[in-house]
């Protein structure tokens, strides 16, 4: 599990964990209205530098524009997204039935900590690993991602690295 | 080393005596300048240093009826009727009775401008320099501009934004060249804000410029602008397609059609736009990017000071943007003249005139006389600064 | 001059031989514009003293008209300031 | 002045990213920090890695709301530029890490070191300073034609720089072969999408203005040089290529002649 702070937004502090063989992501997503977290399909994802990219992009919304979503945690499976298109945002990033490799953003007040933990291991029928590249890289689906970012097909990227690169300048530059 | 009494008076006198002539526009101007004998004028940099004296500096402005531009051939006609008398006027006011003995040098303007009116004060400069036997010198309209910007603030090397009817460029001083750094790709600022003046058929008088500042300042909500195109390329900057734009939001605004969100309430129709609100959006838009491309030039050349010269540097707006910018790089000056010497005149061709005579630099045959309508800033070699 | 039918001659008295070669030196210096359709050539004449000669040729009535009235404008601007300006 | 914009980037970025002021243009303002603007501070990779924040301060002479549409507009396009370029095969220009248009703020990969015996941050101009000794040596070379040929993928992609600059070229050490060096394009400022021959032919007149004016004794060679790598790449292209090539040398010839503005290359 990551916890860690955005430099510049150090008022909210992120807690990022990642489950493998999940097996009631239905459940969980029918129950996804109580929980104060981001569920994310872990096929959409490649690395940790573009899921902090796209916290990074939440908190300059939030801090400098305006949220479009309700919450914080909705609001980063829309910065994740190539377009401002909320509805296909949650469609592409949020849990499906099936969705076996579930990661879990949790965004709190700072100056809560500790009060406000909550046990997502006994939401999450799964096994929790290292939110660390190496285990993002088997989960992801380059295929996928190629597709929700709309890569040109000349782009052939040879390594995790440098699909990052466009995912994260895609992020970076959504929607404007 | 620049030695600014290579030629020296006639009859032996301890001053020059410059007459300028000036008409390449709308604005007819006779100018009698005096620069005394300087011993410090014969070595270093001090061409901006003459101690010049303006002993008259008179203009006579061809206004046009509201909503209609100048045409050359009117206002030759305007430069012809009135060159003479002004002549006779400035001799007098300066107290010479005897030009071919008290007046060493003529100057005028071969360019640039419009082809008629130049040619009108030519054929009077060309015939007072016969009958008088006395020097001509052709001026560059801008570099008259600079070099009375320069002698009146004492700015020694500023860059130059020179803001009129019919030029806009950005200009700095290197190895003997005025070089244009910057400036417009399409219509001059004067010409676009004179243009939009006839779309709102408001007077020409004083000039068309000047009453739209006056609008701007009425405007009464500056905090919400009208969003108008920025259209600065680089070093350039392009204001036909603004000029376009704002023409059609003030026609619209004249026939009150509705359909356009910007101008009218879309449920209630009540107009929501003034043409003050229009003066001073294109005034905050044009004069924004004057700035960008001066400050631009500014950087390249790391300068920090800037002379605004032409008509529109008399924009007490304009003045005030470019001091803002000024300060914030490291505090440096902006300086502007007043409308005696912003506005096109004959002592600034009198000034310009008088450092190229003192240099040695006149007319050998009269055919050097012919004036031109594109002239540009840095054809003119300019041997009174150091390298 | 092969196709300029059009031809006029016009003859400026001056107070003197001075005053008309002046005249003559300033309007010479400007170049034709459109050779092809109007020319002039302005002398001093040498029989009547202080004469202007201007001889205009043009390709049409309207070109000539307009040349010689151009032309004209000019000679009494120069005549004005020599009348106001002239220290002799 | 630029204490005022430290004090002001200093405090939207908070204490948290400590920032050192590297240069102030007319158009922004660059500074370097040691922490990434989101990656965790354990995972940060190397710990001593470098980060470019380019920020465009407000300008208090112009109108609000035209400072702020113009600072979102020029942030954001600056940024989309980077992001297309690093994505055409062969070009070098520095990653886009993050990009805040509402403040004008742009994270960059920092590129470049500094040169041995202190000659300098290892831009063009310095690298050319550091092998005067030597003027026309093979590393020299090499790297000028690696420059031509970076400036030939960037204009046969119709990009142009708009102020190309021997400091707006920095030499990368190579990881691997010892004293090669790789030139990288910075500064995008001005640049853009433009099929325009006289906009090509405009950056190269510039490029060749700055070393002619900070290296005049070798500045033939060198444009050379440079002008061989820029040819190369047209060439790989066949025919079009050539034809294209042609006519761009011959439009760069004309700029040359009419002596573009900008003479005066600080």
């Amino acid at each position: 599990m990551i916890q860690t702070t955005i430099p510049q937004f150090p008022d909210f502090t992120l807690k990022i964990s990642l489950f493998k063989d999940v097996i009631n992501s239905a459940e969980i997503r029918s129950k996804i209205a109580d929980y104060p977290f981001a569920f994310i399909d872990a096929k959409t994802i490649c690395s940790v530098e573009q899921l902090m990219a796209a916290l990074y992009r939440v908190f300059i919304e939030k801090n400098y524009n305006r949220i479009r979503t309700k919450s914080l945690t909705s609001e980063c499976l829309l910065c994740l997204a190539p377009t401002s298109n909320i509805g296909e945002a949650f469609r592409r990033f949020g849990l499906k039935d099936d969705t076996k490799e579930v990661i879990c953003v949790q965004i709190i007040p700072t100056e809560d900590l500790p009060l406000d933990e909550v046990d997502i291991s006994s939401l999450i029928d799964g096994f929790e690993v290292d939110m660390n590249d190496e285990h993002l890289k088997q989960f992801c689906d380059k295929n996928i991602i190629r597709e929700i970012y709309k890569f040109d097909a000349s782009f052939q990227p040879n390594s995790i690295e440098e699909v990052t690169r466009a995912v994260v300048s895609a992020i970076q530059l959504r929607g404007m | 080393m620049v030695d600014l009494n290579t030629i020296s008076p006639k009859n032996g006198r301890n001053y020059y005596i410059a007459l300028g002539l000036e008409g390449s526009a709308n604005k007819l101007g006779i100018g009698i300048v005096k620069h005394p004998i300087k011993s410090q004028l014969s070595s270093g940099d001090n061409s901006h240093q003459c101690d010049a004296q303006i002993l008259s500096n008179i203009r006579d402005t061809y206004i046009t009826p509201p909503g209609e531009g100048f045409l050359p051939r009117d206002t030759a006609r305007h430069h012809r009727n009135w060159c003479v008398r002004l002549i006779k006027k400035a001799l007098k006011e300066a107290g010479f009775n005897d030009p071919s003995n008290d007046i060493d040098v003529i100057c005028f303007t071969k360019g640039p401008g419009m082809g008629a009116p130049l040619h009108s004060v030519a054929i009077i400069a060309r015939t007072c320099s016969l009958l008088w036997d006395i020097p001509l010198v052709g001026v560059n309209h801008c570099i008259g501009h600079i070099e009375m910007g320069r002698e009146i603030t004492k700015a020694e090397n500023p860059v130059v934004l020179y803001v009129s009817g019919g030029n806009t460029q950005v200009i700095a001083y290197s190895e003997n060249r005025y070089r244009i750094f910057g400036e417009t790709l399409d219509v001059a600022i004067g010409n676009c804000l004179d243009r939009f003046a006839r779309t709102l058929k408001i007077p020409n008088h004083p000039s068309p410029g000047y009453n739209i500042e006056q609008l701007a300042l009425k405007c009464q909500n500056k905090d919400k602008l009208i969003e108008l195109p920025y259209t600065v390329k680089g070093m350039d900057l392009s204001m036909s397609g603004i000029l376009a734009y704002i023409d059609s939001l003030a026609k619209d605004l004249f026939r009150g059609n509705k359909q356009n969100k910007l101008l009218f309430d879309k449920k209630t129709g009540k107009q929501k736009v003034t043409i003050e609100d229009l003066c001073y959006s294109l005034q905050e838009n044009l004069f924004a990017m004057l700035i960008e491309i001066t400050e631009r030039a500014m950087a390249h050349v790391n300068s920090s000071t800037v002379l605004i010269v032409g008509g529109v540097g008399c924009n007490v707006r304009l003045q005030e943007m470019m001091a803002v910018m000024c300060h914030d790089r490291a505090n440096g000056k902006v300086f502007a003249t007043d409308d005696r010497f912003c506005i096109d005149n004959g002592a600034m061709i009198a000034q310009a005139g008088l450092l190229q005579f003192r240099m040695g630099d006149i007319v050998k045959d009269l055919k050097e006389t012919i004036v031109t309508q594109k002239f540009r800033t840095d054809e003119v070699f300019v041997s009174w600064r150091e390298k | 001059m092969s196709n300029l039918h059009h031809t006029l001659e016009v003859k400026i008295p001056f107070k003197d031989n001075r005053l008309a070669t002046t005249a003559q030196k300033v309007m010479a210096t400007d170049p034709i514009i459109r050779p092809e359709s109007f020319q002039v050539e302005y002398m001093v004449s040498e029989d009547d003293n202080g004469t202007l000669l201007a001889k205009f040729s043009a390709e049409d009535d309207r070109s000539l008209r307009v040349g010689v009235s151009s032309s004209l404008s000019s000679i009494l601007t120069i005549i004005e300031t020599m009348d106001e300006l002239d220290s002799v | 002045m630029s204490q005022e914009i430290i004090d002001i980037v200093q405090n939207y970025l908070t204490p948290n990213i400590p920032i050192t002021l590297v240069s102030q243009g007319a158009e922004a303002v660059v500074f370097t920090t040691h922490v990434h603007p989101y990656l965790p501070q354990d995972s940060n990779k190397t710990g001593e890695t470098k980060y470019i924040i380019k920020y465009r301060p407000h300008k208090k002479y112009r109108h609000p709301v035209i400072d702020q549409q113009l600072t979102k507009k020029r942030t954001l396009g600056e940024s989309r530029l980077l992001a297309k370029l690093y994505q055409i095969d062969g070009l070098k220009v520095p990653k886009l890490i993050a990009c805040d248009q509402y403040n004008g703020c742009i994270w960059l990969e920092f590129l470049g070191s500094q040169l041995p015996d202190n000659n300098g941050f290892s831009n063009l101009k310095h690298f050319l300073w550091w092998n005067k000794a030597d003027p026309y040596n093979n590393v020299v070379k090499e790297s000028l034609l690696k420059v031509g040929q970076q400036i030939g993928i960037l204009h046969w992609n119709d990009y142009v720089h708009g102020d190309l600059t021997s400091s707006n070229i920095v030499m990368v050490q190579d990881k691997l072969g010892v004293n090669v060096w790789n030139p990288h394009l910075i500064d995008f400022g001005l640049g853009g999408v433009s099929n325009m021959v006289e906009d090509k032919g405009v950056d190269l007149y510039v490029l060749e203005r700055a070393i002619i004016s900070t290296h005049s004794a070798f500045s033939d060679q060198y444009v050379e040089w440079i002008m061989q790598g820029f040819s190369q790449v047209y060439e790989q292209h066949g025919a079009t290529g050539e034809k294209k090539l042609k006519e761009l040398l011959k439009r760069f010839h004309e700029v040359r002649m009419r002596g573009r503005k900008r003479t005066m290359i600080g």
